[in-house]
């Protein structure tokens, strides 16, 4: 199995989402986060001195899944989180252990 | 004896209520400015003040400010814990009003006033010591200047210069004091990083409201009666604000290329502080001219701070300071017997007399406010400590100085 | 015919105005105490009152509390629907004011007075059954208890007790309802966490400072002329909660080694909770003194609940039954007919008497109110039933009972 | 020369203070609704509305809309800067208070006029077009209308329509404008999704309770003396939204099966919006059927924006059309001249003809409004441009417009 | 050594932490998050239009732990997280491949 | 790669962010967390009941970078997050299997 974490600009999240399920993802974790990179931050002016905020909200996608859904479930963020601007995010995949459904103490794909 | 006006009475008795609100409005607008972590210490600051300074008003505050006259210094005892102030005018003051009115009218400004001294040293001082300076100032700077300016034989008033709602007591007063402090405390850790931003915005701004609507009550309600003056003194107190706010906006939308919601609400409260002195003997247009000139100016007065280098956190001096300086010499411009018979003409109506009596006042006001103020502080430093410990100032005033948080969203 | 006072009318409605904004300040001085997940279903609760007492209230409720008296219990139906209330003054109520006025004005005490109650039960009832018990308790205990204290012919203030702006009507009478709804509903889950803590106490001082703006309107306003005693009840009023503000964070501070926030707005409303009977009869040194000791009496109340075991939610009875029966216990002490030739002396000058109506009128009230709202309570859950399921109360109020989430940050 | 009475002037400029604390009140009720990003934005509108139409009104507003008539249309020049607007009463308008007092508490009409249009474009609007329609809108609009209803000699108050406090000329005239904006604007990226969902109710719900509360200054005050008309028109305004508020919430709990907090908040504002025009020829019995009507029909006006398809964002043309239209036909039924001499009978009183004169009213003011902005809003585009990018309308107005973040949690 | 992260009800953080400091657990950082899953979510109601809200907030509990702690830790939170209800949440094990104290500089299993 | 994980206090977090940068980290995220461990949380006071909270604001900085540069930042961390106070928290050092740039497309160290 495998975790997907994308993260992404925040007004695509439904649309992500709606792409996931649709491919066969039954569940996710989403969080807020605050993203630094290529694309610039912004200025903010409080009574007339001018800060450079560097951080831009972005939200972060968690996915565990099967290996073989993996692949899919990476094109399918690929696709639908693109704009073509900076700041579109990334997705990394990181290797998992084990998983377990707290409900029912289900393992492995089952806990899915 | 004089007979109550009802007209009058119900007048001030809510305009009292009005300015009463103006202090938790100070809250929320300084609250709105410092960190999540220092809200309710900043907040707190302001409530317990209504309080505490209203206990003090009561029993020695009211009658050393408006007592009888000791050498045009000071207000003696006779009305000791309010000792015979009663339900019947005193017509020294207002002549159609309960003596209680007036003396709980003017409780309201005592407590503003070192409320706002809490911006300059917002989010890095003892509860404690904040209480004694408070406690100490309030007998000390705020009881004689208010004497003086007017007190019936203070010496202000008798030099004949113009103060009708506090130009000089409340907001001159405050801002020296306010620089005092910014000094004596030094500046807050990470100063100039965004860090410092304003947690909630949206509670300045309830804040800014709140203390323009209180205002009606400070300004208008300073003419004691509620006919032709207080109408004319609620007017131009609405359009100087008015004024100011487009002004500092303006000003800021030229030199930063954005107009900011903090300049509107700064601007704002910047017309109405200078508008104060000059409410009750300027008309409409000049009051537009005050305002304008207030909100430009006081923009220009919170840059200089990143100058001189001191941190004065919540802009008590740039705002206050510089608002009531141009508004106090305005009214020795403006002012006008047209608007009030019972008022002055200024320098533009034939009287540079008046012009520098207000000077004068300004002057005294700032030195013996900045000077009392400044040996205050050093002393409470001395003893109580003036300063949180690094790690606190970390923590936040809620956690270190109240055990308290503001939110659990 | 009597001519309405266009000075005293002014400050009647304009207090009307004030004792309105006091619900939605309730509503915030809660809704900041409960959980994010709870803030609208508590702010929902007051506000809603506002609409449905105030309509129950011109129906029926105004005639029940200050129609024609039978037997000193109830007042008679002549007032059906506003009819014959009018724009002329009745002077058995308010001889200078239109019926209008004096009707509005006390249907904004018979708002607050139900929404106070709602803290003892917050974050565990369903709407539907606060609904119907609210109705039923407005009709069944507020009209009566009012007509009891205020309304011509009622056997308490025939009894010679003093209430002057609702000490029983109001706050003992709403407590009693409140011990009784605490007890029935039980407990909240997770009590004694800090789950449960605050959400947003900004909020809350916000409302606290509502609460004492608009009581002045509450306290003043009930002298129903805007003379001299006008002034006095404003005065004693505000010292109080000064008072009361500063001896809870004294004691707090003693007690657990801070001051805090919640503490100083806590105490103001204590100060003023215990004010309001007294406040028409009282000089504000004893003002000073009521408002010192309901603060540590109304501290020490809030945690006897813990002793206790009852969840007094947000301390209606610890803050509203302590303050108000310590503020109509000290009229009793206090009152002085140098204040008020209206009023009567108490036992401090020279009338022992007057304590024993006081405190007979506290225990009338206390008794009838908790008795019927018990059984009203049973009633509804009998029917309806009153608590929220475990994942109704997990999920919170806004979500389970309104479809609604309070923020998205 | 009349003499000004203390009791009508005290009422009449602490109304006007009521009132102007409406707009920043409405800022917090649209602010909550709107998303985080947007909060100062929004609030900003509102706000600077109060300082930029309070200047125009000063200057010229005023005398377009109240001074010495032409032709029925519109007023001449002669108060242009308040020129003659003194300390005296002018009593043609209102003659027991200074003319000051009356301008005022008109400016302040004039204010929360084009902020309630900031309704319909929410979130989507340029600052700089902004201004620049709010300032033409102010004085090719308002102006005009506010003379045919109110000034002496306009057309609409010669025709005998009655507008107590300003169904036509507030409500009716913005929701026009509102309709207008919103057509022309487009809707709002991601409309119909949970993203665009309100940020803060508590936010909005104290919105619409200094709404509420400043609103017994709109109508009340709108009686200029403090008699028992204003005590009528505080009565049944109150009434009046309690009502609405009810029927708004039952009418949701039916459809939707939840009753919701921002139902009632929204309800309590129709409810105030149809009184309006009424609040000073009705009774208390015609006000809560007023009120109970308006909950219900600007429930379902709302509901019709979505089978229509433009986004008027917060409801500007569902509440303030919807309510404004109810209750100045409601006027034309329910009026009664045992209320207000000075009034006229209704239809139901046995003069359909006022039916038929409100009726005109409120075609015309709509009519004219609805083409006015429109000009104006299309000219504005092709000039500036009216919309903010795509990529600004992501990061919302609080950045992209002035560059400031709402909160730092 | 391993990462345990567990998605929880919310309302179960102050017991879940409490147990696992009972297992020997001495840190753990914990962040909200919102949770898709088949844990429906609800309705929301703004002016009678209804919206459906499809994420329910969660807590992510995040536990690095040497590897013998790890099942016993896994074991705790299945006991005192669980309702039997949909939405109870998930636990994830993950390779770690180093730790260290910033206070310290101690690396693996000292900086625990 | 490794993703490089830091446990942080808040006030730290714009000197950490400097010095990545200046060692050539070009992207981040961040997000607020609350941390339990030996530095101890505080009490709480509400209406004179007294409460222990036992978590305390920490900010965790995700950092993903080639195998060669993961020492460096663990390095630049542990120097500038570093007070030497209890509470300056840890840092945790992942394995990733794969990295992705939404914007291109673009895989493995080019997406960084
Ligand atoms: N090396 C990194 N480690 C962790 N997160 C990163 C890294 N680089 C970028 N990110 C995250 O991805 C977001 C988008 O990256 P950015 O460089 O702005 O745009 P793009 O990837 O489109 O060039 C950042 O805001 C940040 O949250
Ligand atoms: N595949 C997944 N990847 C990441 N997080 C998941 C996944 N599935 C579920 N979750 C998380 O676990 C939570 C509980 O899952 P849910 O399906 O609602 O209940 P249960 O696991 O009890 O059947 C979700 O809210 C979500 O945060
Ligand atoms: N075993 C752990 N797993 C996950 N996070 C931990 C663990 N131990 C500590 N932390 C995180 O590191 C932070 C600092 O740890 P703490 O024990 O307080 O201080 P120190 O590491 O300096 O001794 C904690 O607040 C918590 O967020």
């Amino acid at each position: 199995m495998k975790k997907i974490e994308a993260i992404i600009k925040p007004f695509k999240l439904e649309e992500v989402k709606d792409a996931l399920t649709k491919v066969g993802v039954h569940g996710m974790t989403v969080s807020e986060v605050k993203g630094f990179g290529r694309q610039r931050g912004h200025k903010e002016i409080y009574r007339g001195a001018e800060y450079q905020v560097d951080f831009v909200p972005k939200v972060k996608v968690e996915v565990v899944a099967e290996e073989d859904l993996a692949g899919r479930i990476v094109e399918v963020i690929l696709t639908t989180a693109h704009t073509g601007k900076f700041g579109d995010g990334k997705i990394f995949v990181y290797p998992i252990e084990e998983v377990i459904r707290i409900r029912t103490g289900e393992r492995g794909p089952d806990a899915l | 004896m004089d007979a109550v006006n009802a007209g009058d009475n119900a007048f001030l008795i809510l305009s009292a209520a009005l300015v009463m609100l103006m202090t938790p409005g100070l809250a929320l607008f300084y609250g709105g400015m410092v960190r999540a972590k220092n809200v309710l210490g900043t907040i707190m600051q302001s409530f317990f003040i209504v309080a505490v300074v209203s206990l003090l008003w009561a029993i020695i505050g009211y009658t050393l400010a408006f007592g009888p006259d000791f050498g045009g210094l000071i207000g003696g005892l006779a009305w000791l814990g309010l000792n015979g102030v009663g339900q019947e005018p005193f017509a020294g003051y207002a002549a159609t009003v309960p003596h209680l009115s007036f003396m709980i009218f003017q409780a309201m400004f005592a407590v503003i006033t070192p409320a706002l001294i809490t911006g300059a040293f917002a989010e890095r001082m003892k509860f404690s010591s904040f209480l004694l300076f408070t406690i100490a100032w309030s007998l000390l700077v705020y009881s004689p200047v208010a004497h003086w300016v007017w007190g019936l034989g203070g010496w202000v008033r008798t030099l004949g210069a113009l103060d009708f709602a506090g130009g000089t007591v409340v907001h001159i007063n405050a801002a020296a004091a306010a620089l005092a402090a910014a000094v004596v405390m030094g500046r807050r850790r990470g100063l100039g990083t965004p860090d410092l931003s304003p947690h909630n915005l949206p509670m300045t701004v309830l804040g800014a409201a709140l203390l323009w609507f209180g205002w009606f009550g400070f300004n208008a309600g300073s003419a004691l009666t509620a006919g032709g003056l207080a109408a004319s003194a609620f007017v131009v107190t609405h359009l100087a604000a008015a004024a100011a706010t487009v002004s500092w906006v303006v000003v800021e939308w030229l030199h930063r290329g954005k107009p900011t919601t903090l300049g509107a609400a700064s601007g704002g409260v910047a017309g109405l502080v200078a508008i104060t002195p000059a409410s009750g003997f300027v008309g409409p247009m000049p009051a537009i001219i005050i305002g304008l000139l207030a909100g430009a100016i006081c923009y220009g007065a919170v840059l200089l701070k990143w100058r001189l280098g001191y941190d004065d956190s919540l802009d008590a001096v740039g705002v206050h300071g510089a608002g009531g300086i141009t508004g106090a010499l305005c009214t020795g411009l403006f002012a006008s017997v047209a608007v009030n018979s019972a008022g002055a003409n200024g320098a533009f109506y034939g009287n540079p007399g008046l012009f520098i009596s207000q000077l004068i006042a300004v002057v005294a006001t700032l030195t013996y406010s900045f000077v009392v103020s400044y040996v205050i502080l050093r002393l409470v430093d001395g003893t109580l400590g003036l300063r949180l410990k690094p790690d606190e100032e970390e923590s936040g005033l809620d956690l270190s100085q109240h055990s308290e948080s503001a939110y659990t969203l």
